[in-house]
């Protein structure tokens, strides 16, 4: 295959071309039906489904996405054909860093960033999309392209597959839509409950949409179009949080999605401009290979230096002033100043003789093959910026208090767009972006992600209502990853981010079949004692509570042990940051205290509550299968052999084939140690975890401890847990009444002020053009009427003489002969005559 | 006795002719009154054109031959104008010129 | 009187006469009959005037052609048996004093007009041995430079030398005339074809 | 004017005029007896082909003096104008048509300058004045107030204007080979042996002759081209209201046109008024002084004229009319391009001929193979026994009782 990477092109669009078929038919039927009375308006009307919904638009939908999972599949596999894996020897770290550094001439170019292929026209193409000039010289270029690598590819069966999965799953969910009037007991209105159309096709449109979004979010070779995918997926979940908008609670969580994440969009657009003024590139392989000093130069030679894959900072040679066009730097360690490498490095002489003489003539507006330069702390605050869109998207601290509001959606909604996959496309970006974060950026993502898991943990233990509970575990998990992040766990948290997809993908949906079975009832105090009533839909989500709570050969174990490995090297590395792995491994127990407790809280014991357990029931096989589908791959994901080795699986090597060098450079002593003490750490993890399911256990199903006793022995930390650390009403104290007050006065001068203005000078207007009008229609209209008057009146008088009548006219032409006979004989006899 | 009969009394021949043609135009309601009055018009000419062939010998060819080429395009004239009075009559299921008023102002 | 004078008297008397017979005429076919008799009397006087070529074409043309095509305009066209069509005593009186002006102008400018006459070949039209009107028609066609006599002008302003005048053949204008004829009587036929009317009682 | 008291100095003022009476009344009386004679011919001659004897009483043996008494009939007979007829037209109809055939005869020599006016352009002058005789059959019948008069009218002008087009035509055939259109010229070019009649000049005159004839048998509308008065469709064409003399001149009009065309095809094509039988460069006035040998020509002349009328008759009693649109497309389809084909022929002869002169041999083919042809018809027609009407027709019913028919072959 010529350019395998268009299959993944291809089923980027595949779900597009899924949503505009569905927003053509929904357009039809919709245009179709003020006439379907006629022949050809009912037909269409009744074709597309008439008033009831119908299944056609599903189908197309859960094949579209089904047929983009067989073909990234596909690309999956000649993928791992064109790179395959290479074995790694975890020999000594250093060593290895020093032999990298000196050894190897010859680098596979691949290597040389993350994005970096084997034969880069196979698997990645670019076109420009729009371009800014500034004079002759392109200033940057907005392109659309596509980059594939092994992330890539990984992600895209990861999100095709379990995107898959819940469209089978949402057929069975939302077959309530299907209706033609559905009633919405969750709203009432003057005549009770609100009653509506089913809204079938539409929850798959938007599905679509979504689809289509997250694949080209992770397809993107660029910045810019990340963007845009982001902005997208972020209205995807916008319109699917508030699928039931006329509930008050889901249009206000909708708003509160989409408002939160504004927040977080403006730090990503501070980023990208950032990038885009100093790098003049959005995309990833340029921004990183200016940023970094590259591996190699022309002749493809390594490049002599230890500053390879490093930020080279540098400060301003004292005693020379910047000249017009750029400055003479002095490459040093505590810089204030990063040296831009040009964008083809490979071909510039200059980027040699910078390094061999230690000063760089950094250009302000390099040109093709010169150096330039961006102060360091600028560099700072893109990086920041770039993940404060992912803390939005991420639904990190402090901006979390999106995330459990947002599970006012359907319940697959929850389970794709804000457990699997979007909550993830923060994760993805920050590891995608990797290269471009300083140390004190990290540093910043490490604590973030480390608070963000300790305290969504421990709001879950208090939590009643099963979906908040499984969205609190979403983002402690997805702080686990940001942590991993952030100390140079590159590999471990975008493992976490595949299994954790697949295992609370599996939660969600379980939680969703036992709300189907218990009639849209979430509140786990009401449930309890289900487990022979649905006995697929405990199991399954037995298995996904072992994984999530990380018990050995679960999937979830594998990455969370990596995790805790890294963070335990990176406190050995720097000792000063402990609460980095003390955080997390208090909270690994945590997590396995309140998934038990969900679990235990659902199945076991005995019903609380008869009405909901005697209607209680298994759900359909569109749901239970897809159920076991993901129970298998969360155990089995992470597999590789030998079975206790998480860095044995497929999985981890493929991660590990994309894993940026610079991460590996600056990280090497930390892996080094993390690979070390592995061992410790998991053993650790396991043995808290173990007491936290004793514990769960002996509270939630033994009932030797009563949780109403500890409730009340703890009130204080109760309620700061129940009322979720206070932060809703911390910004609500800071932010929202502050705004609301200055909106009001605001207002007030708006309406009082400036709309009085307005009103008078309109009032003033109107009377001037009031006495405008009268001169217009008296003087200049009279003047015009009368000219027409005149006009008309001679002309009546005229067109008699046009009498239509042949025989005049040869008389008129006669009398005119005559006439002339007349004239020139007079002129003759004047000329004759003088 | 008559007076001596010189170019000036073909000339007024052929006024008279010419004259009695246009009024004819000018009065026959008959488009193919109109149409004769059209013979006479050019005949008036004719009579003109020979009458100065004949009395300067240096139009003796020449206005014969306008005299013969004013004859052929007389009957190109009467060929088309009898098509258009045919048409007219297709028309109008008259001849009389002044039904063909459309145009009037 | 010679016989000369007396023909003109005799022809432009029924010339003339009929011409305003055919104008004063309400009858078409009567105005037909009367613009036969100044046709004719009109070839007479071309045959008075020399111009025998010029008079028989009259006649060919005139009688046999156009003469006989207003005829059948009239038959083809009328509806009645005899077509009359009134004309206002108004439209009389104002063709007339038209008419009668008109005819004052041109006799004015005809009679006060300084002619340049010279009277030639009176009696060449005695006998055909003598009278080569036709021969040098036929010349002159063919361009054949002798034939035309150089004579002054006229109708030029005075005080000015005319320009050499340049020997024309009339063939090709002939010609073109007589394509152009060809082409209007096809024209003439085409526009004339019978069509089918629609919405008109059969 | 000089004032003259003298008649005889009036003289030479009133020879014109007197000259001019005269010929008019030559000519008008010859019309009038040629027209007399042939009406009795054609009552004879109609007779005998349809085996009948005509008329036999008036005047002796073969009814000499028929036509004048049918003619004092037609002067004595009540002059009808009908009541829808427009008098005026119907009254001047039958004189313009006249006028038209007549005038035709002042171009027309009868001899070797025994013409009324000697015209440059006497068969230019002739063609156009009996274009005009039309318009006064087509007044004729339109002034009569009936649909019958009406249509022949019609028909008549819709014929003639279409057959004077090749007729002109072929009659140009002729003027090409002798070079001039004055008919005393074209004459004399033909003198001595008939060779050198213009018919016999090249393939195309010969052609051009029988072109001619047609043509002006249709034009003098006679059988088969008779639409305009064809009596069993029509009663009498344009002609059904006309009586008494008014009838008369139309018939005078037609066949003076009759004898006129006849006297063109003999000028133009037979040699006009050269016997044909003297040899090269010799012709009357040689032989006989040319008072006399004038007077043989018009003899010979008129003789030829009338037998060219003979033949016309002989064609209207034996061909069937056609019909209008046959009429029609035998002119428009066959003769005009036909006409113009023999145009075109002859002048490409014309540049030919001049250069090779082996070609004037076709000129002695035509004639001679024409003689023989004539000859051999004449000796077929007088070997054959005349069938008497008395006599059974050969193929006729027999007559019951009798012994069969019996044919009288020769002997």
């Amino acid at each position: 295959m010529e350019s395998p990477g268009l299959l993944y092109v291809a089923a980027t669009f595949l779900p597009l071309a899924s949503f505009l078929l569905l927003l053509l038919g929904g357009g039809l039927r919709a245009a179709a039906k003020p006439v379907r009375d006629t022949p050809l308006g009912g037909s269409i009307f009744r074709g597309l489904g008439g008033d009831a919904p119908i299944k056609t638009g599903a189908y197309i939908a859960t094949g579209a996405i089904g047929l983009a999972f067989v073909l990234s599949l596909i690309g999956f596999i000649l993928f791992k054909q064109d790179h395959p894996h290479e074995a790694v020897e975890h020999t000594a770290p250093h060593q290895e860093a020093v032999e990298h550094a000196a050894g190897a001439d010859v680098v596979q170019d691949w290597r040389l960033s993350p994005l970096s292929l084997a034969d880069p026209s196979r698997w990645s193409v670019s076109v420009d999309w729009a371009s800014l000039n500034m004079g002759s010289r392109p200033a940057t270029t907005l392109s659309l392209g596509y980059h594939i690598d092994s992330l890539t590819t990984v992600m895209f069966l990861m999100v095709s597959f379990i995107a898959t999965l819940i469209h089978v799953f949402s057929i069975g969910y939302m077959g309530d839509e299907l209706q033609p009037t559905v009633e919405d007991h969750q709203v009432h209105t003057v005549d009770g409950h609100l009653r509506r159309r089913g809204r079938f096709g539409r929850f798959f449109l938007f599905l679509s949409l979504f689809c289509f979004s997250m694949l080209n979010l992770i397809l993107a070779d660029n910045l810019f179009q990340v963007f845009l995918s982001w902005e997208l997926v972020g209205i995807c979940s916008y319109l699917l949080v508030g699928f039931y908008y006329e509930r008050r609670s889901a249009s206000n969580a909708a708003i509160k999605a989409f408002v939160t994440n504004r927040v977080g969009d403006a730090g990503f657009i501070i980023g990208l401009l950032i990038l885009w003024t100093y790098v003049g590139t959005l995309n990833f392989e340029d921004l990183f290979r200016k940023i970094r000093l590259p591996e190699n130069d022309i002749a493809n030679v390594a490049t002599a230096s230890s500053l390879r894959h490093r930020i080279v900072r540098a400060a301003v040679v004292p005693g020379e002033a910047p000249s017009r066009d750029g400055q003479k730097l002095q490459i040093s360690a505590g810089g204030d100043q990063v040296v831009l490498f040009p964008e083809y490095s490979r071909h510039s002489e200059e980027v040699r003789k910078a390094l061999d003489t230690g000063i760089v003539d950094a250009k302000f507006a390099p040109r093709t093959g010169q150096l330039g330069s961006m102060p360091y702390w600028v560099l700072v605050v893109a990086g920041l910026g770039i993940f404060l869109g992912c803390v939005g998207k991420s639904a990190q601290f402090p901006l979390h208090v999106w995330l459990p509001d947002a599970m006012e959606g359907p319940t697959p909604v929850s389970a794709l767009i804000h457990a699997a996959t979007m909550v993830a496309a923060g994760v993805y970006l920050v590891g995608r972006c990797f290269p471009l974060f300083t140390p004190e950026a990290r540093l910043v993502i490490a604590y973030t992600g480390g608070i963000t898991l300790f305290m969504a943990a421990t709001i879950a233990i208090v939590q009643t209502d099963i979906k908040k509970v499984l969205a609190y575990s979403t983002v402690s998990q997805l702080g686990y990853m940001m942590l991993a992040l952030g100390v140079g766990g590159w590999i471990a948290g975008l493992f976490h981010l595949i299994t954790h997809a697949f295992f609370k993908a599996l939660l969600f949906l379980g939680s969703g079949s036992v709300i189907y079975g218990c009639h849209h009832e979430q509140d786990m105090t009401k449930m309890g004692g289900l487990y022979p009533k649905m006995k697929v839909t405990a199991i399954t989500m037995l298995v996904g509570m072992l994984t999530i709570a990380g018990i050995p050969l679960f999937s979830g174990w594998y990455s969370k042990d990596a995790i805790l490995a890294q963070a335990l090297g990176f406190v050995q590395e720097y000792p000063k940051h402990i609460l980095l792995f003390l955080l997390p491994l208090l909270t690994a127990g945590i997590t396995a205290f309140y998934m038990f407790r969900l679990w235990l809280l659902t199945f076991a014991g005995k019903p609380r509550d008869e009405h909901v357990y005697e209607h209680a029931h298994e759900s359909p096989r569109t749901m239970t299968v897809p159920l076991i589908i993901l129970a298998v791959f969360s155990v089995a994901v992470a597999w590789g052999w030998p079975l206790y080795d998480a860095e044995a699986s497929v999985l981890n090597s493929t991660i590990e084939q994309s894993e940026p060098l610079s991460a590996k450079i600056e990280f090497a002593t930390v892996h080094a140690f993390a690979h070390g003490s592995h061992a410790l750490a998991g053993n650790l993890a396991l043995g808290l975890v173990l007491v936290a399911l004793i514990f769960a256990s002996l509270i939630y199903h033994s009932r030797v401890l009563d949780p109403e006793e500890a409730k009340q022995q703890f009130p204080g930390i109760h309620r700061f847990l129940w009322n979720k650390w206070y932060v809703d009403e911390l910004y609500s104290a800071i932010i929202v009444r502050p705004a609301l007050t200055v909106a009001h006065w605001c207002r007030k001068f708006d309406t009082r002020v400036i709309d009085g203005t307005v009103d008078a000078t309109a009032r003033g207007v109107v009377q001037l053009s009031r006495w405008d009008g009268r001169f217009d229609l008296g003087i200049i209209d009279g003047l015009v009427n009368l000219t027409a008057r005149v006009v008309f009146a001679v002309g009546g008088r005229l067109r008699t003489v046009q009498t239509g009548y042949l025989r005049s006219y040869i008389l008129f032409l006669v009398l005119a002969a005559i006439g002339i006979f007349a004239v020139l004989s007079y002129f003759v006899a004047f000329v004759r005559a003088g | 006795m008559m007076p001596e009969v010189g170019l000036q009394s073909y000339l007024l021949l052929g006024a008279l002719l010419f004259v009695c043609g246009a009024v004819c135009m000018a009065m026959k309601r008959n488009a193919i009154g109109v149409l004769m009055g059209v013979e006479l018009v050019l005949n008036g000419a004719n009579v003109n054109f020979v009458a100065f062939a004949r009395f300067n010998s240096t139009f003796e060819i020449e206005g014969q031959i306008f005299a013969l080429f004013v004859i052929v395009m007389a009957a190109a004239e009467a060929a088309i104008a009898l098509a258009i009075v045919l048409n007219f009559y297709n028309n109008h299921m008259t001849v009389d010129v002044d039904t063909a008023e459309e145009l009037k102002g | 009187m010679d016989v000369q004078t007396a023909l003109f008297w005799i022809l432009a008397g029924l010339t003339g006469l009929s011409a305003i017979a055919v104008v004063v005429t309400q009858n078409i076919v009567r105005s037909a009959a009367w613009l036969l008799f100044t046709l004719g009397g009109v070839a007479g006087i071309y045959f008075l005037l020399g111009a025998d070529f010029v008079g028989a074409t009259q006649l060919i043309v005139y009688v046999g052609g156009i003469l006989v095509l207003v005829v059948f305009g009239v038959m083809l066209t009328a509806q009645g048996p005899f077509v009359t069509m009134k004309t206002s005593a108004a439209e009389w009186a104002i063709s007339l004093v038209v008419g009668l002006l008109l005819f004052s102008v041109i006799t004015l400018a005809a009679v006060n007009a300084p002619w340049p006459q010279d009277a030639h070949h009176s009696e060449d039209m005695e006998s055909a041995e003598t009278s080569q009107n036709s021969v040098k028609l036929g010349a002159a066609f063919l361009g054949i430079k002798e034939i035309t006599p150089k004579k002054d002008l006229t109708g030029f302003p005075m005080g000015k030398t005319p320009p050499e005048r340049k020997q024309v053949a009339y063939l090709l204008p002939f010609e073109i005339v007589s394509v152009h004829l060809l082409v209007v009587l096809i024209g003439a036929a085409y526009l004339a074809r019978a069509k089918r009317r629609r919405g008109m009682p059969t | 004017m000089p004032y003259i008291s003298s008649f005889w100095l009036y003289f030479d003022v009133l020879w014109p005029y007197v000259l001019a009476v005269l010929s008019a009344l030559v000519l008008i009386t010859f019309m009038l007896l040629s027209a007399i004679f042939f009406v009795w011919l054609e009552r004879k001659v109609s007779a005998r082909i349809q085996d009948r004897l005509g008329p036999t009483r008036v005047g002796g043996k073969y009814g000499w003096l028929q036509t004048l008494a049918d003619g004092l009939k037609l002067l004595v007979k009540e002059d009808i104008i009908p009541t829808n007829a427009d008098p005026m037209l119907f009254r001047i109809g039958p004189y313009i048509a006249l006028a038209g055939a007549f005038l035709a005869f002042i171009a027309l020599p009868f001899g070797n300058g025994v013409v009324a006016r000697n015209l440059n352009i006497a068969i230019f002058f002739m063609l156009a004045v009996m274009s005009t005789e039309i318009f006064g059959i087509i007044l004729g019948g339109y002034a009569s107030g009936s649909k019958w008069a009406l249509f022949g009218g019609m028909r008549e002008a819709a014929q003639i204007v279409s057959y004077e087009v090749p007729r002109a035509i072929s009659v140009i055939v002729p003027v090409i080979v002798a070079g001039s259109m004055n008919l005393t010229e074209i004459g004399k070019q033909q003198t001595g042996p008939f060779w050198n009649w213009i018919v016999f000049h090249d393939p195309f005159t010969f052609c051009a002759f029988w072109v001619f004839f047609t043509c002006a048998t249709a034009s003098c509308k006679r059988a088969p081209f008779d639409l305009a008065e064809a009596e069993s469709e029509l009663v009498a064409g344009f002609h059904t209201e006309y009586s008494g003399f008014r009838w008369l001149i139309f018939f005078m009009a037609e066949y003076g046109s009759m004898f006129a065309v006849s006297g063109i095809a003999s000028i133009l094509f037979l040699g006009g008024w050269h016997l044909g039988l003297l040899p090269p460069g010799w012709d009357m006035e040689r032989l006989f002084g040319t008072v006399f040998g004038n007077f043989i020509n018009v003899v010979v002349f008129i003789l030829k004229g009338w037998f060219l009328v003979f033949v016309m008759m002989w064609v209207r009693w034996t061909l069937p009319r056609l019909r209008i649109d046959q009429v029609m497309i035998t002119c428009l389809r066959y003769l005009l391009p036909m006409s113009c084909f023999l145009l075109v022929g002859v002048s490409v002869w014309q540049l030919v001929a001049a250069e090779l002169t082996w070609l004037s041999l076709v000129n002695y083919l035509l004639a001679f193979g024409s003689l023989f042809l004539f000859g051999f018809m004449v000796f077929k027609a007088a070997a054959t026994t005349a069938v008497s009407p008395t006599q059974l027709m050969p193929g006729a019913w027999p007559i019951a009782g009798s012994a069969g028919p019996h044919v009288t072959h020769k002997a």
